[in-house]
C-alpha cells in the first residue's frame, strides 16, 4: 500500500522532472510557440525558411497563415495533427534526418486540399471533378502557396530573361 | 471531410434522355453553352488558329506528296466545334470520294463530325451506320461537335459514347467505366483526334490502329502486318498511308505535359471566372490568345512560355520543311525506275520501302496539329527518321540505274 | 530575418594575392574546399558521370571520323576539377600533337587546367605563354582547376580570370565589370565550357570564335569566312573543324532553362545546408545523383524529372548514332571520288561541301557533354540537319561518278 503510494509519488515526480526536460529540451525548438498559428512558430525551424520565404512572397500571404491551410479546422482533427506533425517536425529535426527536399506528404496533401475548398467552395463549387480530390488544387495552381522555388537550396538569384 | 464535399452540378432544367441539341443543354448550362457558342470566333496564331485557308495553295509540296489522293485536291486549315458540320459538308475531298466510289461517299465521315451521331450509332448500330452512305445520313443529321458527343446528360460527366473508341480501349484491356476524371479529360478529346482508318470488312468500319499500342512504331506495325495502304502513290507506285490528326498519339508518347498530369482540357479548355464562380470555357481552340488562363497557373512567366512555344514550333516547322524536300527529291529519283527493266530490282524495292518509312513518319507528324508543340522531342525524333529514309530512298533509286561496277558501298 | 538566408562570406584567415593552392584557401572556407575535394568521388550516370572510359572503344566509328586527328587515338570521358592537371598530363593527345609538331605539344593545352594560369598569365603575358612548350610550362604548373580560376581572392565574388574570355567579351563589347550574379554564375564556367581553336598568329594563341555571336551558325560563319580547318580528313580530303565542349553555346541558344534564368552553378553547384548554414557545393559534377538539391529548387517531382532527362538523352543519342552512320557511309561514297578523274568535279565539290557542314554539325552536339539535355530543340536540330547533309554528300560523292545520262535531277 504505502509502496504503490511512494511509487506513485515517484512516478509523478519523475513525470514531472522528464516532462521538465523535455520542455527545456525542446522549448528552444519553437515546442510552446508551436501551440499558435503565428507563421512565425513555423519559422523557428531553419529547415522551414524556404516555405516561408515562399509563402511570403506569394499571394496567399494576405489571406491565410500556415495553419489555414496545413491543419484541419474542425478541432480535435486540428489538435492531433498539430500534435502528430508537431511530433514528426520535431524528431526528424532533433534526429537531424533532414531530407535533401522537404516535400508535403500524402496526409498534408489531403489537408491543404480540403482547405483550398473550405475557403474557395463557391468559386468552384460548380467542379464535381475537382472536388472529388481525384487531382490536387495546386497541380494546377503550383505558385499561390508557395511561390515558384520552394527548397532548403531555394536560390533567390533567378533572373528571368 | 478531406476530399472535400462531393456536389451535385446544380441543374434547373433537365436534358431529355437522348437529347442532341446544344442550345437545349444550354438552357441548364448557359455558361458552358455560351462558351461553345464562341468556338466559331476566329483568329489566326503563329502557325495554325481557326482561320480557314487552303494549306495546299501555301505549300504545294502537299500536292506531289498526297499525289492521287483525296488530300491532294483540299486540305484546310481546321476550326471551331461549331462548324464540324458545316466543314465536312463544304470539302471537295467528300466529292472527290463519291466519284472514287461510284456516287457515295461513305457515312463513316459523319462519325466524328456530329452530336447526332452517338444516338444514331445506338438506333442503327455501328456497322450500319458505317455502310449508310453519307449524303443519305445528311438528313438525320443536324448538330455539329457538342454537348452530346462529350457527356452523359443524367451525371455531366464527360463520357466516352463514341464507338470506335470504346472498341479499341475494350482491345487494350482498359475499363472504360472506371477511368479518372483526369483521364477523362484526355479521353473524351481522343474519341476524335486520334488517327483512324476505314476497314474493308465490315464495309468502312471506323478503326483506331492501336492493337500493338499507340505509338508511332505500333501503329506502324500495325498497318505492315496488315499491308495496309490508303492508297498508291501514282508516280512512285509505293503503296503509303495517310495520317489524320494524331494528337492523341503524339501528345501520350511520353511528352513532359503529359507524364506531368496535364490533360488536353487543361489547355483547350480552361477554367474560367465569371462572377467568383468558375466553369470549364468550352471554348475548344488554340491557347494562343488566352495563355494567361490555359498555362498560366502552372506557368508565371507568360511571355517566356509563349517564347518558347514559337520556338519549338518554329524548329519543328524546319525540319518538316526539310523532310517535305527530301520526300519531294526522292519522288523524282522513284519516278526514273518505276516500270524501268534497267533498275535493278532488289535496289529498286529497297528504295521503296525506304519512301514509305519516310512518308508516314513525316505525314505523321505533319497530320498532328501542334507543329511539334504537343511532343518536341517525338515529333523531331520522327522528322529526323523521316529525312534519314528519304534521302537513303533517293539513294538507293539513283543507284538501281547504275552499272553494277560504278556501285560504291 | 524575412529574406531568409544570405550569403555572409565569413573569412577568419584572409588568402594572400596570387595565391594558388585551394588547401590555403581552403582554411579559409572550408566546406566549398571540402566539397570542391569531392569533384574526386566518380560514378557512372545513364550516358556521362565520372568513371574515365575509352569514349573511342565504346564508339569505333568515332576513329573513322577523326581519322588523322589526335581525338582518333584518344578521347576519354571527362571528370572532376581536381584530376584536370592529372588527366591532361595523362592523355595521349599531347604525345601526338608533341610528335606531329617535332617534339612538343602547345602551352595552350594548360590554359583550362589549372588555378596556376591566370597568375602565369600575368607574369609571362598571354602571348608568351601560349608559345611556350607544354612541357616546359609544367614545372610552373601545380593545382589543377580550383579556386583561384573562378574567385577573387578579396571579395570572393566569381570572377572571369580567363584571358580567352575576356577577350572574346570584349570584341563582342560586352563590359566584364559590371555583370549580374546569374550571368557570373554563367560565365565562371565559360571560361573553359566553350568551343575554342588556336590561331596561327600569334602562335598558339588561344581564341574563341565569337565574334559573330555564339550560336553554332554563328561560329560556322566564322570559321568558314577563314578557310579555318583543324585538319584535312585524310580519307576523304575535307578539311574539317573538331568542336570541344560547347556547353555555354549550346545551352544559351535560348534553351528553356536559359530563357529562365537557369545558370550552370544552379545545376552543377547547387546551395546546399549544413547545420543551418547554406553554402555552394563545389562538387561540379553531374547533377544525376542529386536531382533533390539541383532540381528539386524549382521541379517538385523528382522522378518525373529524371524520366524526362532518361527520354531526351536518349532520344538524342539515337539521333546522334543515326548520324555517325550517315556520315560514315558518307565517307565511304567520298573515299571513292578523291583524286579520281572520272568523278564529276564539280558534283565531288558539292558532296565536299556538304560533309563538312555535316561533320560540323554532328561534331558540335557529340562534343557538348550534356547528350542534347542542355538544349533538347537545339542538339536535335542539329542532328537532324547533319544526317541531311551527310546523305546529301554520300548523293552527290555517288552522282559524280555516273555517267551524266543516267543522272537523275
Ligand atoms: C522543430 C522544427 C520545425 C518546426 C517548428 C516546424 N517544422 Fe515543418 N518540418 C520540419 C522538418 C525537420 C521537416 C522534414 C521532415 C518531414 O518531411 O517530415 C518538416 C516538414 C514539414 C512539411 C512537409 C512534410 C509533411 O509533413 O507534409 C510540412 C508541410 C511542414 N513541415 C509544415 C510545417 C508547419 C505548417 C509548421 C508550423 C505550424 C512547421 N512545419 C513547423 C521541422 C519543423
Ligand atoms: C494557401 C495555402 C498554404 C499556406 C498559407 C501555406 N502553405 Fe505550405 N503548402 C501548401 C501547398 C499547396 C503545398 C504544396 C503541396 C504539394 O505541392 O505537394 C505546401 C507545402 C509546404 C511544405 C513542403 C515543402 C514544399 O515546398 O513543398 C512546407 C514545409 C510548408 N508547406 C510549410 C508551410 C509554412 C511554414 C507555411 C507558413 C509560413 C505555409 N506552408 C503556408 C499550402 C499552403
Ligand atoms: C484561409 C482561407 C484560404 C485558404 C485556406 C486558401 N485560400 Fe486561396 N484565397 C483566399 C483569399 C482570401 C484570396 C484572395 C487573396 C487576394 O486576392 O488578396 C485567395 C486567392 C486565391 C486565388 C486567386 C489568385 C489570383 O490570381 O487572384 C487562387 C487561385 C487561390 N486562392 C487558390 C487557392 C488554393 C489552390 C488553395 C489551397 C492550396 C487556397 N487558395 C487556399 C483564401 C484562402
Ligand atoms: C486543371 C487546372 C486547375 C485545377 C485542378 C484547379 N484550378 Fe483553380 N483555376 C484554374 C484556372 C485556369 C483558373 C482561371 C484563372 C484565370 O482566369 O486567370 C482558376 C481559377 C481559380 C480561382 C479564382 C482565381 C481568381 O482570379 O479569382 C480560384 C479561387 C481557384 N481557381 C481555386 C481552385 C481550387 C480551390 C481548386 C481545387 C478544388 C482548383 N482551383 C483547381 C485551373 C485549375
Ligand atoms: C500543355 C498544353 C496542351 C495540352 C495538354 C494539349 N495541347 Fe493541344 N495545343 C497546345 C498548343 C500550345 C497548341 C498550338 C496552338 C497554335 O499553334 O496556335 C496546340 C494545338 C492543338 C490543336 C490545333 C489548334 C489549332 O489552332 O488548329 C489541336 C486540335 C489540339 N492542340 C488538340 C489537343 C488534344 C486533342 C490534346 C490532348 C490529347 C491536346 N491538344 C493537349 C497546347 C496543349
Ligand atoms: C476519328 C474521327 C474522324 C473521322 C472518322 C473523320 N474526321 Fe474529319 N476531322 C476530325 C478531327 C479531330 C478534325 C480536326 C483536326 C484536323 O483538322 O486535323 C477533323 C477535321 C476535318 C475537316 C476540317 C479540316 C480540313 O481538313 O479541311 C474536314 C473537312 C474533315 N475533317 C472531313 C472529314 C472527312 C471527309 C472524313 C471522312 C473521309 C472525316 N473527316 C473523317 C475527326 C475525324
Ligand atoms: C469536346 C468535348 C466536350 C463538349 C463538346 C462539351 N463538353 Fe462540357 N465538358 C467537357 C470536359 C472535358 C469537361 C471537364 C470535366 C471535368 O473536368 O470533370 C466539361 C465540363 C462540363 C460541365 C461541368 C461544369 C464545368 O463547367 O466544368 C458542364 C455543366 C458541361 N461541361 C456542359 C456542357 C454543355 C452544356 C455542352 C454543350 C454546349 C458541353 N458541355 C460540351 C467536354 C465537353
Ligand atoms: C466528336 C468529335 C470530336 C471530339 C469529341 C473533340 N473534337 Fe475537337 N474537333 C473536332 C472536329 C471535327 C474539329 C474540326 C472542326 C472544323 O474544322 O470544322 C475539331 C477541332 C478542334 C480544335 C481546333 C479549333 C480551331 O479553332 O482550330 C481544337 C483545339 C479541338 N478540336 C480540341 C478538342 C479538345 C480539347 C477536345 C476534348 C476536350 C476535343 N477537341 C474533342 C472533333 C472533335
Ligand atoms: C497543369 C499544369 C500545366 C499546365 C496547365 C501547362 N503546363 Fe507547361 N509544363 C508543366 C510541367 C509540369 C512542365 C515540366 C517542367 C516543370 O516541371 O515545370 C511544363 C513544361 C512546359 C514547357 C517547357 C518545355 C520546353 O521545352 O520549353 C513549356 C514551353 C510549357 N510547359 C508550355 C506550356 C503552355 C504553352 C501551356 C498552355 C497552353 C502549358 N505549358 C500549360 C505544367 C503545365
Ligand atoms: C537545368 C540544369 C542544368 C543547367 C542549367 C546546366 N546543366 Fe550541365 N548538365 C545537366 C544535366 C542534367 C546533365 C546530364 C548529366 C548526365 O548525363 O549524367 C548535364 C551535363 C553536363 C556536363 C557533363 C557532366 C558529366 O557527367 O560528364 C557538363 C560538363 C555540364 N553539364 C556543364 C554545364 C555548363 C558549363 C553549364 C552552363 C553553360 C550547364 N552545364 C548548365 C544540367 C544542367
Ligand atoms: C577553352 C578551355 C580548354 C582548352 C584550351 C583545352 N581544354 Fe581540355 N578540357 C576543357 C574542358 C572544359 C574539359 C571538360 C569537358 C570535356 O571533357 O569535354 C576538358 C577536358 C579535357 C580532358 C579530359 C577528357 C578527355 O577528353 O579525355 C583532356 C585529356 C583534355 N581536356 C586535354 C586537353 C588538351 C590536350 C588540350 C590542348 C590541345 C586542351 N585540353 C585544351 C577545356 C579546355
Ligand atoms: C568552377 C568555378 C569555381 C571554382 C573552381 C571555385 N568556385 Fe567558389 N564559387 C563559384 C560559384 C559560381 C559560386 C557562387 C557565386 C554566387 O552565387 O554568387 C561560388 C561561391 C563561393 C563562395 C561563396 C559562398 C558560397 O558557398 O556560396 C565561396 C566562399 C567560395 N566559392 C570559395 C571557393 C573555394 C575555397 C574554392 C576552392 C576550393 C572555390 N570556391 C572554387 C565558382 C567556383
Ligand atoms: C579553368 C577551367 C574550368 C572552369 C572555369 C570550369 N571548368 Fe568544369 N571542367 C574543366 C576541366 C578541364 C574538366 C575535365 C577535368 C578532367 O576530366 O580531368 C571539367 C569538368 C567538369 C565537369 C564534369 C565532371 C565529371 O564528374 O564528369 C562538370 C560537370 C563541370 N566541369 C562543370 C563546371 C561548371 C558548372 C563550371 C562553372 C561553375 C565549371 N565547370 C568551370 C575546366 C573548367
Ligand atoms: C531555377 C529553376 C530551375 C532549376 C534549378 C531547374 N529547372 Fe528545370 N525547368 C525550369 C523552368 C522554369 C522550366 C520551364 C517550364 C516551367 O516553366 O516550369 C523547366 C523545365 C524543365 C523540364 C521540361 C522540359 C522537357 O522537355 O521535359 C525538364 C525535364 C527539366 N526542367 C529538368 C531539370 C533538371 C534535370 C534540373 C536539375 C539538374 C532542373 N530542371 C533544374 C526551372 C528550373
Ligand atoms: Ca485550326
Ligand atoms: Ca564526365
Amino acid at each position: 500500500m504505502r509502496a504503490t503510494i511512494y511509487w506513485g509519488i515517484g512516478g509523478l515526480v519523475g513525470l514531472l522532472i522528464a516532462a521538465g526536460l523535455g520542455w527545456l529540451l525542446l522549448n528552444p525548438q519553437g515546442l510552446s510557440a508551436y501551440l499558435t498559428d503565428r507563421p512565425e512558430a513555423c519559422n523557428n525551424c531553419h529547415v522551414m525558411n524556404p516555405a516561408y520565404e515562399g509563402w511570403f512572397h506569394a499571394l496567399h500571404r494576405r489571406a491565410a497563415v500556415c495553419n489555414d491551410c496545413h491543419t484541419p479546422h474542425d478541432f480535435p482533427a486540428k489538435w492531433s495533427v498539430k500534435f502528430l506533425k508537431g511530433i514528426q517536425h520535431v524528431y526528424f529535426y532533433t534526429t537531424y534526418q533532414i531530407p535533401p527536399q522537404i516535400r508535403a506528404d500524402a496526409v498534408t496533401r489531403r489537408i491543404v486540399q480540403a482547405n483550398c475548398v473550405r475557403c474557395h467552395f463557391n468559386t468552384v463549387s460548380t467542379q464535381t471533378g475537382l472536388l472529388e480530390g481525384e487531382r490536387f488544387c495546386f497541380d494546377c495552381h503550383r505558385t499561390v502557396a508557395h511561390g515558384e522555388r520552394r527548397s532548403i537550396a531555394f536560390s533567390p538569384l533567378i533572373e528571368r530573361r | 471531410q478531406i476530399r472535400g464535399p462531393r456536389l451535385e452540378v446544380v441543374r434547373p432544367v433537365t436534358i431529355p434522355e437522348g437529347e442532341t441539341n446544344p442550345a437545349v443543354w444550354g438552357l441548364a448550362f448557359p455558361r458552358e453553352y455560351q462558351t461553345w457558342l464562341r468556338t466559331k470566333e476566329g483568329r489566326k496564331t503563329l502557325f495554325a488558329g481557326s482561320i480557314p485557308y487552303d494549306k495546299l495553295e501555301e505549300d504545294p509540296r502537299l500536292r506531289i506528296l498526297w499525289e492521287g489522293y483525296p488530300f491532294a485536291v483540299e486540305y484546310g486549315e481546321d476550326r471551331g466545334h461549331a462548324y464540324s458540320v458545316e466543314d465536312v459538308l463544304k470539302t471537295k475531298r467528300i466529292q472527290v470520294l463519291a466519284q472514287k466510289r461510284g456516287g457515295s461517299a461513305p457515312g463513316t465521315c459523319w462519325t466524328c463530325k456530329s452530336a447526332d451521331v452517338p444516338r444514331l450509332m445506338a438506333e442503327m448500330g455501328p456497322a450500319n451506320f458505317y455502310a449508310t452512305p453519307f449524303e443519305q445520313l445528311r438528313e438525320r443529321i443536324q448538330h455539329p461537335v457538342s454537348c452530346a458527343n462529350c457527356h452523359d446528360p443524367k451525371t455531366m460527366a464527360p463520357t466516352i459514347k463514341h464507338v470506335a473508341l470504346q472498341e479499341a480501349l475494350q482491345k487494350m484491356g482498359k475499363d472504360i467505366h472506371n477511368l479518372s476524371r483526369q483521364e477523362l479529360r484526355i479521353l473524351t478529346c481522343a474519341q476524335c483526334h486520334v488517327e483512324y482508318y476505314f476497314a474493308k470488312e465490315p464495309k468502312d468500319y471506323l478503326v483506331f490502329p492501336w492493337e500493338k499500342g499507340t505509338r508511332f512504331e505500333d501503329i506502324e506495325a500495325y498497318y505492315n502486318e496488315r499491308n495496309f495502304a490508303d492508297w498508291v502513290h501514282p508516280s512512285t507506285g509505293v503503296p503509303v498511308v495517310k495520317f489524320q490528326h494524331p494528337e492523341f498519339e503524339l501528345y501520350t508518347a511520353n511528352s513532359t505535359h503529359y507524364l506531368a498530369g496535364v490533360a488536353c482540357a487543361d489547355c483547350h479548355m480552361p477554367f474560367v471566372i465569371e462572377g467568383g464562380i468558375k466553369y470549364t470555357s468550352h471554348q475548344a481552340a488554340s491557347p494562343w490568345y488566352r495563355m494567361e488562363q490555359a498555362c498560366g497557373t502552372c506557368h508565371l512567366d507568360i511571355p517566356f512560355i509563349r517564347k518558347r512555344v514559337e520556338i519549338i514550333q518554329t524548329i519543328t516547322k524546319g525540319l518538316q520543311d526539310a523532310a517535305e524536300v527530301a520526300l519531294v527529291e526522292a519522288i523524282e529519283a522513284l519516278k526514273a525506275i518505276k516500270d524501268n527493266p534497267n533498275a535493278d530490282p532488289k535496289l529498286a524495292e529497297e528504295a521503296r520501302t525506304l519512301f514509305r518509312k519516310a512518308h508516314m513518319r513525316w505525314d505523321f507528324v505533319s497530320a498532328e496539329n501542334s507543329l511539334g508543340f504537343h511532343n518536341p522531342q517525338e515529333a523531331m525524333r520522327l522528322l529526323a527518321e523521316s529525312i534519314n529514309f528519304a534521302r537513303q530512298a533517293q539513294l538507293k533509286a539513283i543507284q538501281a540505274l547504275q552499272r553494277p561496277q560504278a556501285r560504291v558501298p
